[in-house]
């Protein structure tokens, strides 16, 4: 069925690895991204890598250091920053902000350095062992975090007043959360870019929470669905040579419209029988 | 009605002199409460006199610039354990991944680090909690789809299940419908009087209270009074507590408190409310 | 784990078997991660646990059946060596060494691509996984040749960094290297080099091959020649540091400020001082001709163009990497004749045929 | 006076044409994206206004392949993807999502096209490079598009102002009120996509969405009534912008010397600097609560 190189070849097997655990780690951060309402965070964060990557350029150093750092300082500005309602103002100020200084990087810098661009891209038929291991070691911090975190956080996330008065430290648990995130986007965006860490942050879920309420299920079912888009893509994208990143949010997308349809289906048949429905 | 004070020697909560300033505006002055176990408290007061601050000093998210607080017995310093809160609203998206159930789920063990671990007992104690609030119906939809009632009844359900000595209600009623309002009361009211818990629930509005209460703490420009209807209800007392005259009139078996000097002001009080009860006094 | 420690011992063998005199050939970065894999592998064999767990399927697909790796050593392919240009005009100078004895894939492929944004697909990444010989510019032009050979590690490879091989710092400004008139010669040589390693009965075409490209570059290098005569120090206008090198080996001054090719290569804002500057150059006649990117233009570069026109300044076109249709020594003859032209007789010309 | 001015500008600024026409066109886009930033902060809007920037990207790569000029790719794009997000998330709280999910398709099918761009058309990076452009080498042929689209947005927006402002603070009045607050919404985005697209065009996303956002939520910190909050945003986004001007021409004689800092950068620092004067300035409150609990200890 299939050819064997899709298995075998050593870049495609870095390709499944990095692309599985990626997958895994952004399904389970995105639902809490989601729970928060936080889209838009998750499309500032792996970008504000960005100026981090630039600055690295600009200072010759490695430029994973310059996007961890300005992944994970950009979500703790936001976090600091931003409060309920005006989240998304904050979110977007600081994404200019630093996309302004990667502006100011790549304006100083003398030589060649749209390598900064490339950070944006990832590259998941590139991924070394090395990379590899990193990942699978920044994967598992992460998500030991936010098993850690997990019941403070979706309370505070329901209520902010209802944690504070169980005494949780909201203010803490947040900030780490959001730390989690800009881990996560560190770890995400060299092996399959700043465009594929948000697709998977966001579209897994978005799917999922279509299909079902309960928090486990969600988990659960975005789990699934973002590890199949990311094997489909790597399948797709072997043949056809086309960007995985199209497939995946292609993937994402449909899989998005066709829960939508379900719900609708679901929506019509419960106005019929209002009292089996739930 | 129970009897409140009979027998029950230590109070569940013992606010001592509490003062509240913010810069030079006293919030709250020198107020003094006793809740004892299996009360149900109206906190009653208008915006601004101060509920939300002394909320605040009471589930311990506030230290009061002067006096003490005391949560459950003296030496008990876990105040915020013996707590359960139920907040006004639920600022949800429509599409938030949670049910009710989860939702109430997380009155057990919410602030506890880690995965919650799939128990029985834990399930069991969860949709026994849903059957007490009557809350089974709808405890698989999603929360942000549920109406404000419904929401209600799972945050009480929430609350509950940390097992409290004292629920607290921040203004359960102001987006509920009357017959909404009529059964979250009975419920609590019921519940409260079964397990011996003390309910203190706020409202700007005493009205649908009056059949349940027991006491009522009427805040009125930071300053609190403590008691029984009748005899919180009293000219010369508000009078007392707002600083300017006070009336509180009988009218057809009808309360009306009334804004003395105010009269003149278009023909309307300033400061009219007007409770409805059975009793009459 | 049984697949890699397979691997790593075929890598040992292979070694034996592809081990050359290479003494001439140690200034350039050659890479060759013998058994290194198969190593690493076995030594964190506790932290890839996981990773073992989550990819057992995949291997169990290819471990029993078929060698990644062995399907490509030259014995198995009739003699034919599968080589990689990391940009086009290094892949033509690699067929033109090799004939019939390479297959060359160009990974920034005909007709024309723009490298600031290129994201490597899963059938580069194939091809590079099993070429033998890469040629790549380096100094972050091409970073993602980098990341590809670092996804599939491959003991018998050698990677030509060209920027590495003529020795350019990691600061040097600009990378656009294949424009100065020494550099395919020293890339040629080790091609050739490499080449002979792995087909040693070949060797004497390859040598006739490279004397016979060294050769070719002549007509190239007379018309550089004939400019630096007859235009020497003639100031012209560039928007990016494209064709630098081969305006500095005809000896014209570009009077373009760094600042400003800088800012259009790296796509950030340029300096008003220095756009001002570049803008005067056009509207004063100070120069003869604007020198444009042909493969990257934005709206700043289509500001200036008009701007040529209007002030009667012809306008060239160059490519980044080779157009369709032409070879690399054509391609650098034809844009040499434009420029010359464009001097001469005030033609502009926009696009290669 | 001669030394303090040639202290605050650098010689030659006066005299620069490029400059006079950045200040110039630069104000007009900070004006009229000010006055749709007021209302893209009270309706919670700051994500869509951000994707709208990068839907445009996804348009200009398709005209690239299709060979036509970007603007049109752009202006076409960042309206249909506005519609898209308008009928996927009508309820508020859907929105973000479906901007988010609108927005990853957008970024994917701008990823195929560049694709497409980079192996059959010579012509790609543009869209790329669309993020910083410069304000100081506008295309002449996007002047007068520019105008056009500034005229427009502002005389829309000058005649939907009331129904617009009473359908982004309370959609059910506004809704009884008869105004039809889907249209209005809709209307909305379209106008916002027309002016992220262009200033995207002439100065690069960055700058343009900086301008919508920042400059307009520090008005909203600084007053409670519309039309002064209105007013603050365009002359805060206008002080930026020159701000922003003078300090890139000056910066080109700082060091590293010859290179001018970029003037994004500029802005987008000024912008998140008055962003965060402005709220410390309304913060007052919130200082209380610690002063409070400072008392008890």
């Amino acid at each position: 069925m299939f050819s064997s190189g899709l298995f075998t070849e050593t870049f495609m097997v870095h390709a499944w690895m990095g692309g599985t655990m990626v997958a895994v780690l952004c399904a389970l951060v995105g639902f809490f991204v989601v729970m928060r309402d936080s889209a838009f965070v998750a499309h500032t964060v792996p970008q504000a890598g960005f100026a981090g990557g630039a600055g690295a350029v600009f200072l010759n150093v490695n430029p994973l250091y310059g996007l961890s750092v300005f992944a994970v300082g950009g979500a703790l500005l936001i976090g600091y920053l931003g409060t309920r309602e005006r989240n998304d103002v904050a979110t977007a100020l600081i994404l200019v902000a630093a996309l302004g200084t990667g502006a100011l990087f790549l304006g100083l810098t003398n030589k060649y350095a749209t390598g900064a661009y490339a950070l944006l891209f990832g590259q998941l038929v590139g991924v070394s062992s090395e990379q590899i291991v990193t990942t699978a070691i920044l994967s598992l911090i992460c998500l030991l975090a936010l098993a850690f975190l997990y019941r403070p956080l979706l309370l505070a996330s329901v209520s902010k007043e209802i944690a504070q008065s169980r005494g949780i430290p909201v203010r803490w648990v947040e900030m780490c959360f959001m730390v989690i995130v800009g881990l996560t986007a560190a770890i995400t965006v060299p092996v399959v870019g700043a465009l594929l860490c948000f697709s998977l942050l966001i579209g897994p879920t978005a799917v999922s929470i279509l299909l079902t309420s309960s928090s486990e299920k969600v988990m659960a079912l975005s789990l699934l669905f973002s590890v199949l888009t990311v094997w489909l893509s790597l399948i797709l994208g072997y043949y056809s040579g086309w960007p995985i990143g199209f497939f995946v949010s292609i993937i994402g997308a449909i899989l998005y419209l066709a829960a939508r349809s379900i719900k609708l289906f679901r929506y019509k048949t419960r106005a019929l029988f209002p009292h089996h429905a739930r | 009605m129970m009897d409140w004070a009979a027998g029950k020697d230590d109070p569940v909560l013992a606010l001592d002199n509490i003062s509240v300033q913010f810069d030079k505006r006293c919030v709250l002055k020198n107020v003094n409460i006793r809740v004892y176990p299996g009360e149900f408290i109206g906190l009653i007061g208008s915006n601004g006199a101060g509920k939300s601050t002394l909320l605040k000093v009471i589930l311990g998210l506030l230290s009061p610039t002067q006096g003490t607080v005391q949560v459950g017995g003296p030496a008990d310093g876990k105040g915020e354990r013996l707590m359960g809160y139920v907040p006004q609203k639920l600022f949800l998206a429509p599409d938030i991944p949670l049910r009710g159930r989860d939702l109430v789920a997380l009155g057990l063990d919410g602030h506890r680090w880690g995965i919650p671990l799939f128990s029985k007992e834990r399930k069991r104690r969860v949709s026994e909690i849903l059957e007490a609030v009557d809350a089974a119906r709808y405890a698989d939809a999603p929360v942000g789809q549920l109406s404000g009632g419904e929401q209600q009844r799972l945050l009480i359900a929430q609350a509950l299940l940390t097992d409290p000595q004292i629920l607290l209600l921040d203004e359960p009623l102001s987006n509920l419908d009357i017959k909404s309002a009529y059964e979250v009361i009975q419920l609590v009211s019921r519940i409260g009087r079964e397990k011996g818990i003390a309910v203190i629930l706020v409202a700007h509005d005493m009205n649908p209270l009056l059949g349940v209460m027991d006491r009522v703490v009427y805040l009125a420009d930071g300053k609190a009074l403590m008691g029984q209807i009748p005899d919180v209800f009293r000219s010369d007392v508000l009078s007392d507590l707002y600083g300017y005259p006070v009336e509180v009139l009988n009218v057809q078996g009808r309360i009306m408190v009334v804004g003395g000097r105010n009269f003149e002001n278009n023909g309307y009080p300033r400061e009219a409310i007007c409770c409805e009860s059975n009793e009459v006094l | 784990m049984t697949a890699d420690r397979v691997r790593g011992e075929r890598v040992k063998n292979k070694r034996v078997n592809t081990n050359m005199k290479d003494d001439d050939l140690s200034y350039l970065k050659v890479v060759r991660k013998t058994g290194v894999q198969g190593r690493r592998v076995e030594g964190r064999g506790v932290l890839l646990a996981i990773l073992v767990a989550l990819t057992s399927i995949s291997l169990l697909g290819g471990c029993g059946t078929q060698s990644p790796t062995a399907k490509v050593t030259p014995s198995t392919r009739e003699k034919s060596v599968l080589a990689v240009g990391a940009e086009n005009e290094y892949a033509d100078v690699i067929r033109q060494i090799g004939g019939k004895y390479v297959s060359v894939t160009a990974i920034m492929s005909d007709p024309s691509v723009d490298p600031h944004s290129y994201e490597a697909d899963t059938r580069d990444a194939s091809i590079v996984s099993k070429a033998t010989l890469i040629v790549q510019n380096g100094l972050g032009y091409d970073d993602f040749m980098n990341k590809l050979e670092a996804g599939s590690p491959h003991s018998g490879r050698v990677v030509i960094d060209v920027a590495q091989a003529l020795g350019y710092s990691e600061n040097t400004a600009n990378p656009h290297l294949w424009y100065k008139p020494e550099t395919m010669p020293k890339v040629a040589a080790p091609i050739a080099k490499d080449l002979e390693r792995q087909l040693p009965s070949e060797k004497p075409y390859f040598e006739d091959q490279l004397t016979k490209f060294n050769d070719s570059l002549k007509t190239w290098h007379d018309d550089l020649n004939q400019l630096h005569k007859a235009y020497g120090n003639t100031g012209v206008a560039v928007t990016e540091p494209v064709a630098d090198y081969m305006l500095e080996a005809a000896q014209l001054q570009v009077k373009t400020p760094w600042g400003f090719q800088a800012a259009v290569m790296n796509g950030t804002d340029p300096s008003p001082q220095d756009v001002k500057i570049q803008q005067n150059l056009l509207i004063d006649k100070q120069v003869k001709v604007l020198i444009y990117n042909q493969q990257a233009v934005d709206s700043a570069t289509t500001a200036l163009l008009q701007l040529a026109k209007r002030h009667g300044i012809p306008v060239v076109g160059v490519y980044e990497t080779m157009p369709p249709n032409h070879t690399y020594q054509t391609w650098m003859e034809d844009e040499a004749t434009n420029l010359l032209k464009a001097l001469k007789s005030g033609v502009s010309t926009e696009t290669l045929k | 006076m001669t030394r303090l001015g040639e202290l605050l500008f650098a010689p030659g600024f006066f005299q620069s044409a490029e400059v006079t026409r950045a200040l110039l066109l630069g104000s007009m886009v900070a004006a009229i994206s000010g006055l749709m930033g007021v209302f893209v902060v009270i309706r919670g809007q700051a994500f869509i206004a951000h994707a709208l920037a990068d839907f445009g990207g996804a348009g200009a790569a398709v005209a690239f392949l299709v060979r036509i000029n970007p603007v049109w790719g752009f202006l076409t794009f960042g309206v249909l993807a506005a519609t898209g997000v308008e009928f996927l998330g009508k309820r508020a709280g859907e929105r973000d999502l479906s901007t988010g999910i609108v927005l990853s398709v957008a970024l994917g099918v701008e990823s195929l096209f560049l694709y497409l761009d980079t192996h059959y058309t010579g012509h790609a990076g543009a869209p790329m490079l669309i993020l910083f452009g410069s304000i100081f080498l506008v295309a002449p042929f996007t002047v007068p598009i520019i105008m056009a689209l500034t005229v427009t947005t502002g005389v829309t927006l000058d005649l939907i102002y009331r129904p617009l402002l009473l359908s982004s603070i309370d959609p059910e009045l506004a809704r009884i009120r008869g105004v039809p607050v889907q249209a209005m919404s809709l209307i909305f985005v379209i106008l916002l996509s027309l002016v992220v697209e262009e200033g995207s065009l002439m100065m690069g996303a960055l700058l343009s969405i900086s301008l919508l956002i920042g400059p307009a939520a520090a008005a909203t910190h600084l007053t409670h009534r519309m039309g002064w909050a209105m007013l603050w945003s365009a002359l805060l986004g206008i002080t930026a912008m020159w701000m922003g001007i003078v300090l890139a021409y000056d910066s080109f004689y700082w060091p590293p010397a010859g290179r001018g800092w970029p003037v994004s950068f500029f802005i987008c620092v000024l912008v998140l600097l008055f962003y965060l004067l402005a709220r410390l300035s309304s913060q007052r409150s919130q200082v209380k609560v610690r002063v409070a609990r400072k008392c008890d200890a």
